[in-house]
């Protein structure tokens, strides 16, 4: 018991679930521009896995990290149109373009690395993103070194929760986009180009969503394996929906996740003897447990899922 | 005077439709213009040809005598023409002001300037007398303030041609005539009002000027000084209708309906009914008027099961009903004609056959056990349409497609020929042309002829006064008064519906 | 050159056929992009889809591999179109698949010696009961607090695929061995072959089977009035005299029990043992299956039939033509994206009276 | 993702690897293998692959292999290798067992061989490493480091393998330190190689000095945790001792290459068994590699002496497949 505190109550601890947070926090912040107009995005595993493979390869070649996060930005910003295209101007169904998506990001991230890379022995290594403490404040203790010593992607991520929380609840843009979400006909009788602030939202998500990728290889481990996203883009998805679309609970929920994966691997650290299966479900059953005893019902933007039509144009 | 508007030749056409052919408009400063047609003759879509929601096939249009192109909506704000739509464009969660601002620049771009904003909107508010909670959200305000709320939105975005598609249809008389005080301020000011309307009433009262409009074509253009409302009917619908309707004495039979002490609470969570006590007899119609809001949909809701009573007794037939689920009340012959025809009483990605069975698909003779037999539902389904003159192109047609008019006949057709001892009428004649809604009106009187007992909700005065025997009027979740037969007259009830109360 | 294609695709429209070539034109689509990365990568694209074409065609063998991945397929898929047409998002399929393929296993071991007409049921019966429990938790949260059905599932399907894991680790490991799997079944309980000299198993037919009920309840009977009024309009069911929270329950439910049986068919009839990660995918696969589909059963057979082909041969291809079964991902994805992508751009603009929620919804009986 | 050994950029330069267009009188001897993992994965599958490639420089075979197969895509595959005539087909993996059992029956004339398996018959053989020699020396290696007596394993799941090898680790760290405690942490996939290190650092966080590391690509992870944390790691299949001289002890390094072609060298002049292969410290295939720059000289003595103890067969190991 006295290992278990010992465990949770470090600083170390909090380090580990902000680390864990960070892919799944960028995910999730871009994905609720793009669930708050109306689309579904269960495409971000397609982003994510894009933006750690894009990244990890011209971070490699390029020889700096930061031209890997450029490279996570074109490969979102790509993938964001591409979906765009399909739920916004063709109007497909919004689920099943993202199990496309998904598909063909597994699919042409391992092709190409085995194009580019070949089959190694050794995996190559690419630069990552260097801490940048802030001045003064990383001096803080405790907080210090957990909030302000970090590369620039968990600043970015941390950001965006309060930028998020302003654009859309304090902004002309953001009610457009809640608007756009749960009305868009309404929206549209107002002169509000209904496709286009889905084009944007959505595309915002692609890059949010890539770089919350990136943050696995350059801002991470700085080697890329096929499929190494591992189901963190759907996590992020639900994380979102947890948090009611909205960026301080989504911040919570993947916060949630983040913390209570690290808690689990601290449990096996500590050699609890519990299956290790069950630790391995821990973040779910958790979060399940969260919902279902905590949370009220589910807020849903009202044209989630449905494309929207207007007459011939 | 130089026209403000002026539409040359436009047509639209969709598939098999020619909604506009060839349509002629002209518009003046400082004129309230009525459009009149029945349901289908092309009036929305001329005006969104005009709002920039399409864009014609054909024609011109002109802005003060230059041609113009309206190639969107934002392109239509910024000329300076508003329109309010027949069917709702308020976004359910968001307040009432957040609405207003909806897509104007801020003063503090990007940010929202809410405390500007609104008191500009309660000087308008009070300028117009619209009273309205800015920070209420949509979904929490009845029907009635919705509309309020849209209004003030074109107002707040300055529109110099204001375009009203059926603003009175839920408003009350008294909300009509603060409406048209409204207008007129307007356009005294100059501006211009297209209204449209099925009320000939109405555009005899306010209107300068009025267009007819007939399956898409302009039938003419005249002043209302010079015409009269049979005059009127008759371009509209191309034969002579009555406009006065003949009713027989009540014949009242045994009580079907009894409420007692009836509580339940609205949307919001706070108290819709207090302590609603009524009955109603075989071949009676209890008319329930009030302004919209206080408490009508939610007593429709809980008499036909879909909103829990928190308090109080329904008896239906001697047997006490509360809280029964629908289909409970169905078998024991309920019907209802909901307030919504799009959100409840149809499921309008399903065809009209399939929506003829609503309420009764699991019956015989529609199904056998749970087989259902799609030939008896065909040929009920095609005799409704016939019987009813629903105008749709077949029955496996999406309800989708028909006119709010047709998508009315239809639920209507379903519910009456069920052949209910108990009906429920919520706004039954909501946006119908005249001569929808004199069919409607016959129906329902055809009915408590044959024995029915008819609860009656409208926000039409008229209406109810025309077609009731007993009239019920609600104020704040109570009924303020009961009036029977030679008691009643217009100024009683209107005082009544503003809350005085008066001894039954 | 949009007028052009637009008059093209208009003769198309006309002729009614436009509903058949699109998805078709869509699949031709995909190929041929996808035979650029091939030709990139120094192959023969013909050869390789002759050998794709093969794999999952070629003789009895490969089309008895074929059917083996469309039943798991099929299984989900028909799961997800009976949710969907219920109005809720059943992403579940895989978390339902592992805990249900979890029941039978443990049946199937359990209780040697049982008769075969017993034991054969029994451990579809508990493989049905698992996949319906596991469902009707999101179902229920869903009817009774509205929660999101996409979430609770997709938590869930972790959650059963870890519950696999932790089976054949403890209680179900095969006894005085080391590998994380549960011991071979119990032969009672095998699902029998159908086909002589192959390994075809009855779940095929269970698949039409079930299709074919799915099909008939929708249509033709008033649970399928009501599930379809449930996931059109559940105000205007309830007001309809639908009791619309049993339904949503009672569908997500049945969808489970379906989805089960793409668990505990792969177990019973192919695999005879249950290992971590039995099978990876399907559930999501489901989903493309279900839409692809069009939501009605038989297009979801279909669309099964076609993705277990495109699996099948993949590895055919791969092997025979040396293209990396990696690009047979990409061949899957872009037939799905342009499959939807062609049959939504007909729709879109060559369609105006296109005003359903979601393509493909059905409204009347097909 | 999946490729022929053709498709290979770097692991070989522009040779022809493909002998298609030899047209020997003789047939080409063929192998195909399938690998559970990626071929990149830097460890299981990699160093199969590395045993193919050698089979088809030094054997003059046609190799073919599939990557990433999944439980329900073995026997397919398998089947289709043996159609296509190879002469030896491979499942690398103990999960390919059934698979092997079944297509084996049916392919008489072709030879296959299971990895990490236990199963055998007429044409078909199992080739194990010696389980529990690597984890017996690596014990000693990490019981003489650890300085705060904890002992941390990573790994992504249980395979019956590892969990030999870490049971002769967990006896022999403890035999030689009694307040050794060992703890296992599974990150669950094999894929998600970020978790790997957050699992090695969350052993560190709770004071574990000493990490022995065996998932596959996850290990890099894994030692750039310990470099961070300047604690001491020890891999497993390749050798690490490039990535991190002074935080790697050692590494268990399995040649799974020397194995497999060993192995199907044999069977290449004919001498196929249908048994259990089974090779160790003694062959060559396993050893304990380079040592990293902290470890003295009287611990790598020892684990030499240790060595040749279990060669001679002095040393009674735990656990069979
Ligand atoms: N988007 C559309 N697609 C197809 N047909 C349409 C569309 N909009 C309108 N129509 C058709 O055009 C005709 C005119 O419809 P419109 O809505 O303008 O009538 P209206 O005069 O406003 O009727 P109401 O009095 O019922 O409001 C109708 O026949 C209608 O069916
Ligand atoms: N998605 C759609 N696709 C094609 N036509 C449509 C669609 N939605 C509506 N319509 C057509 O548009 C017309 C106008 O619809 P609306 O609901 O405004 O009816 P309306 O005739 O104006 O109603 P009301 O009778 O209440 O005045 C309808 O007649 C219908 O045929
Ligand atoms: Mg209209
Ligand atoms: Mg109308």
């Amino acid at each position: 018991m006295a290992a278990i505190l010992a465990a949770v109550s470090s600083l170390d601890f909090l380090i580990a679930s902000l680390r864990m947070t960070t892919p799944l926090l960028l995910a999730a912040m871009g994905d609720i521009y793009a669930e708050r107009t109306g689309v579904l995005n269960i495409g971000l595993e397609s982003m994510m896995l894009f933006g750690a493979f894009g990244s990890f390869i011209l971070a490699y070649y390029s020889g700096n990290p930061y031209t890997g996060l450029l490279a996570a930005i074109v490969l979102g910003l790509i993938m964001g149109i591409l979906h765009a295209f399909f739920t916004v101007t063709l109007r497909c169904d919004q689920v099943i373009t993202a199990v496309g998506e998904n598909i063909l990001a597994l699919g042409i991230t391992s092709t190409l690395y085995r194009t580019i890379i070949g089959v190694v022995t050794q995996q190559p290594e690419s630069p990552g993103l260097p801490q940048i403490p802030i001045p003064f404040l990383h001096k803080i203790p405790i907080l210090g070194s957990l909030l302000f010593d970090n590369n620039i992607l968990t600043y970015a991520a941390l950001l965006m929760v309060p930028v998020t929380y302003i654009i859309l609840f304090h902004t002309t843009w953001g009610l457009k986009i809640r608007a756009v979400g749960e009305h868009p006909r309404a929206a549209d009788t107002l002169g509000i180009n209904v496709y286009l602030v889905r084009y944007l939202c959505i595309i915002i998500s692609g890059i949010l969503a890539s770089l919350g990728g990136a943050s696995l290889t350059v801002g991470g481990l700085r080697y890329f394996l096929d499929n190494m996203t591992a189901g963190r883009g759907f996590i992020a998805f639900a994380a979102v929906i947890f948090g009611r679309y909205n960026p301080i609970g989504a911040f919570f929920a993947t916060l949630l996740f983040g913390v209570t994966d690290a808690f689990q691997l601290r449990m096996q650290a500590i050699g609890i003897p519990v299956p290790h299966h069950i630790f391995l479900m821990l973040p779910y059953v958790v979060t399940l447990a969260a919902l279902v005893f905590l949370a009220g019902p589910a807020f849903v933007p009202r044209s989630q899922g449905i494309p929207y039509i207007r007459d011939e144009r | 005077m130089a026209a403000l508007l002026e539409l040359k030749g436009i047509c639209k056409y969709f598939p098999g439709v020619r909604a506009n052919d060839q349509v002629n408009l002209e518009i003046l400063p400082g004129e309230i213009h009525a459009l009149l047609g029945e349901n289908g003759a092309g009036k929305t879509t001329l005006m969104n040809c005009v709002y920039g929601l399409y864009t014609p096939d054909a024609g011109q249009i002109f802005w003060q005598g230059r041609e113009i192109k309206i190639r969107s909506i934002r392109d239509a704000i910024n000329i300076g023409i508003g329109m309010v739509h027949q069917h709702f464009m308020l976004v359910h969660n968001l307040t009432v002001l957040e609405n207003i601002m909806l897509g104007l620049l801020s003063s503090r771009e990007p940010f929202l300037d809410k405390k500007r904003v609104a008191t500009e909107v309660t000087e308008l508010m009070q300028a117009y007398g619209l009273q309205v909670e800015l920070d209420a959200q949509i979904w929490q305000l009845p029907v009635g303030v919705q509309q309020r709320v849209e209004i003030l939105k074109a107002l707040y975005r300055k529109a110099r041609l204001l375009i009203l598609d059926e603003p009175t249809a839920v408003l009350t008389p008294s909300e009509v005539k603060e409406l048209f005080r409204v207008l007129r301020q307007l356009t005294d000011r100059g501006q211009a009002v297209i209204l449209i309307t099925h009320k000939l009433d109405e555009v005899m009262a306010v209107a300068h000027r009025v267009t007819v409009m007939r399956d898409g074509k302009v039938v003419q253009t005249l002043p209302t000084s010079g015409t009269d409302k049979q005059t009127l009917a008759r371009l509209m619908v191309g034969r002579d209708i009555t406009l006065e309707m003949t009713r027989t004495p009540a014949r009242t039979g045994e009580v079907i309906l009894e409420v007692e002490d009836l509580h339940a609470l609205n949307n919001r969570g706070l108290p819709a009914l207090r302590g609603v006590s009524f009955r109603i007899h075989r071949g009676e119609i209890l008319g329930i008027a009030g302004v919209a809001g206080n408490g009508q949909t939610e007593l429709a809701e809980v008499l036909t099961g879909l909103r829990p009573a928190t308090a109080g007794r329904v008896r239906l037939k001697g047997r006490d009903v509360t809280n029964y689920p629908p289909r409970a009340l169905y078998n024991l012959n309920l019907a209802h004609i909901p307030e919504d025809r799009q959100r409840l009483g149809l499921i309008l990605d399903f065809s009209l056959e399939e929506n003829t069975m609503l309420g009764v698909y699991y019956r015989r003779p529609y199904a056998r056990g749970i087989k259902v037999q799609h030939d008896i539902i065909k040929n009920h389904a095609a005799r409704l349409i016939k019987e009813y003159d629903v105008r749709a192109p077949g029955i496996s047609t999406r309800a989708r497609f028909l006119s709010g008019g047709n998508q009315q006949k239809l639920i209507l057709a379903r519910e009456l020929d069920r052949q209910p001892d108990l009906l429920i009428a919520v706004q039954p004649t909501r946006g119908l042309d005249i001569g929808a809604t004199e069919f409607v009106q016959q129906q329902i009187l055809a009915h408590r002829e044959r024995g029915a007992a008819i609860l009656y909700i409208s926000t039409e005065l008229e209406e109810i006064m025309k077609l009731s025997d007993i009239i019920a009027v609600f104020y704040e979740g109570q009924i303020v008064g009961l009036l029977e037969g030679d008691q009643v007259d217009l100024e009683t009830i209107g005082l009544m519906m503003a809350g005085s109360r008066r001894p039954a | 050159m949009n007028t052009r294609l637009s008059a093209w695709l208009k003769i198309f429209n006309r002729e009614g056929w436009g509903a058949i070539l699109t998805p078709i034109l869509g699949i031709i689509f995909g190929f041929a992009v996808a035979a650029l990365v091939i030709f990139q990568q120094g192959k023969d694209p013909l050869a390789a889809y002759k050998e794709l074409f093969l794999g999952s065609f070629g003789d009895l063998d490969s089309f008895t591999f074929t059917l083996l991945r469309f039943i798991p397929l099929a299984f989900t898929g028909l799961a997800v179109t009976l949710a969907y047409r219920g109005g809720v998002f059943n992403i579940g399929a895989e978390g339902q698949l592992y805990v249900a393929a979890l029941a039978s296993t443990w049946v199937g071991v359990s209780m040697p010696g049982l008769p075969v007409f017993i034991h054969l049921p029994l451990a579809l019966f508990a493989g049905m009961v698992a996949g319906a429990l596991f469902a009707f938790i999101p179902g229920y949260l869903k009817a009774t607090r509205n929660f999101n059905e996409i979430l609770i599932t997709i938590l869930m399907n972790y959650i059963g695929i870890n519950l696999v894991g932790l089976a054949v680790n403890n209680f179900l490991m095969e006894p005085n061995q080391t590998a994380p799997q549960s011991s071979l079944i119990a032969r009672s309980a095998w699902l029998p072959f159908i086909l002589p000299g192959t390994f075809l198993h009855a779940g095929l037919i269970l698949v039409f089977i079930f299709a074919l009920l799915i099909y008939y309840i929708l249509w033709h009977t008033t649970w399928g009035y009501e599930i379809r009024s449930v996931g059109t309009n559940r105000e205007a069911a309830r007001y309809g005299g639908v009791e619309v929270k049993q339904v949503i329950i009672l569908v997500m439910t049945a969808s489970g029990a379906l989805a089960s049986f793409a668990g505990s068919s792969e177990i019973l009839g192919v695999q005879h043992r249950l290992l971590e990660n039995f099978m990876v995918g399907y559930g999501y696969d489901a989903i493309a299956v279900a839409l692809l589909g069009g939501l009605h059963p038989f297009g979801t057979l279909l669309a099964a039939l076609f993705f277990g082909a495109l699996r099948n041969g993949a590895n055919s291809m791969q092997i025979s033509a040396g293209v990396p079964v990696a690009i047979v991902y990409i061949i899957q994805a872009l037939a799905v994206l342009s499959i939807i992508g062609a049959t939504a751009a007909r729709k879109v603009y060559f369609q105006v009276w296109f005003g359903g929620k979601i393509n493909g919804s059905h409204s009347g009986r097909s | 993702g999946g490729s022929k050994a053709s498709d290979n950029k770097s692991a070989g330069g522009g040779q022809t690897r493909q002998s298609e267009g030899n047209q020997q009188v003789q047939k080409t001897f063929k192998v195909a293998m399938l690998l559970p993992g990626s071929a990149s994965d830097g460890g299981w599958s990699t160093s199969a692959y590395e045993g193919l490639m050698k089979i088809q420089k030094d054997l003059g075979a046609e190799v073919a292999f599939t990557e990433n197969v999944k439980k329900n895509d073995q026997v397919q595959i398998m089947r289709e290798y043996a159609r296509k005539g190879f002469d030896v087909v491979i499942g690398h993996g103990f999960e390919f067992s059934d698979a092997l059992k079944q297509v084996a029956q049916e392919y008489p004339n072709v030879k296959f061989a299971g990895v990490g398996t236990n199963v055998t018959g007429p044409n078909l053989a199992s080739l194990q490493f010696k389980y529990g020699e690597l984890g017996y020396l690596v014990g000693i290696v990490a019981a003489k480091a650890t300085k705060s007596n904890k002992i941390g394993i990573v790994t992504a799941t249980k395979d019956p393998t590892g969990q030999i090898e870490f049971d002769n680790l967990e006896e022999e760290a403890k035999k030689l330190n009694p307040n050794v405690s060992v703890t296992i942490a599974y990150t669950g996939s094999w894929e998600d190689i970020n978790k790997a290190k957050e699992a090695a650092l969350a052993q560190i966080a709770s004071g574990v000095d000493v990490i022995v590391t065996n998932c596959d690509a996850g290990n890099l992870g894994v030692v750039q945790a310990a470099k961070e944390k300047n604690i001491m790691v020890i891999g497993w299949t390749g050798d690490y001792y490039d990535q991190a001289p002074d935080n790697v002890l050692t590494s268990a390094v399995q040649k799974v290459s020397l194995l497999i072609f060993t192995a199907v060298k044999e069977f290449k002049e004919g001498q196929f068994k249908g048994q259990v292969y089974q090779l160790g410290l003694k062959d060559k295939v396993q050893y304990i590699g380079k040592y990293g720059n902290k470890v003295p000289k009287e611990v790598q003595d020892e684990v030499a002496k240790a060595a040749q103890d279990v060669i001679d067969g002095k040393i009674q190991l735990k656990g069979k497949l």
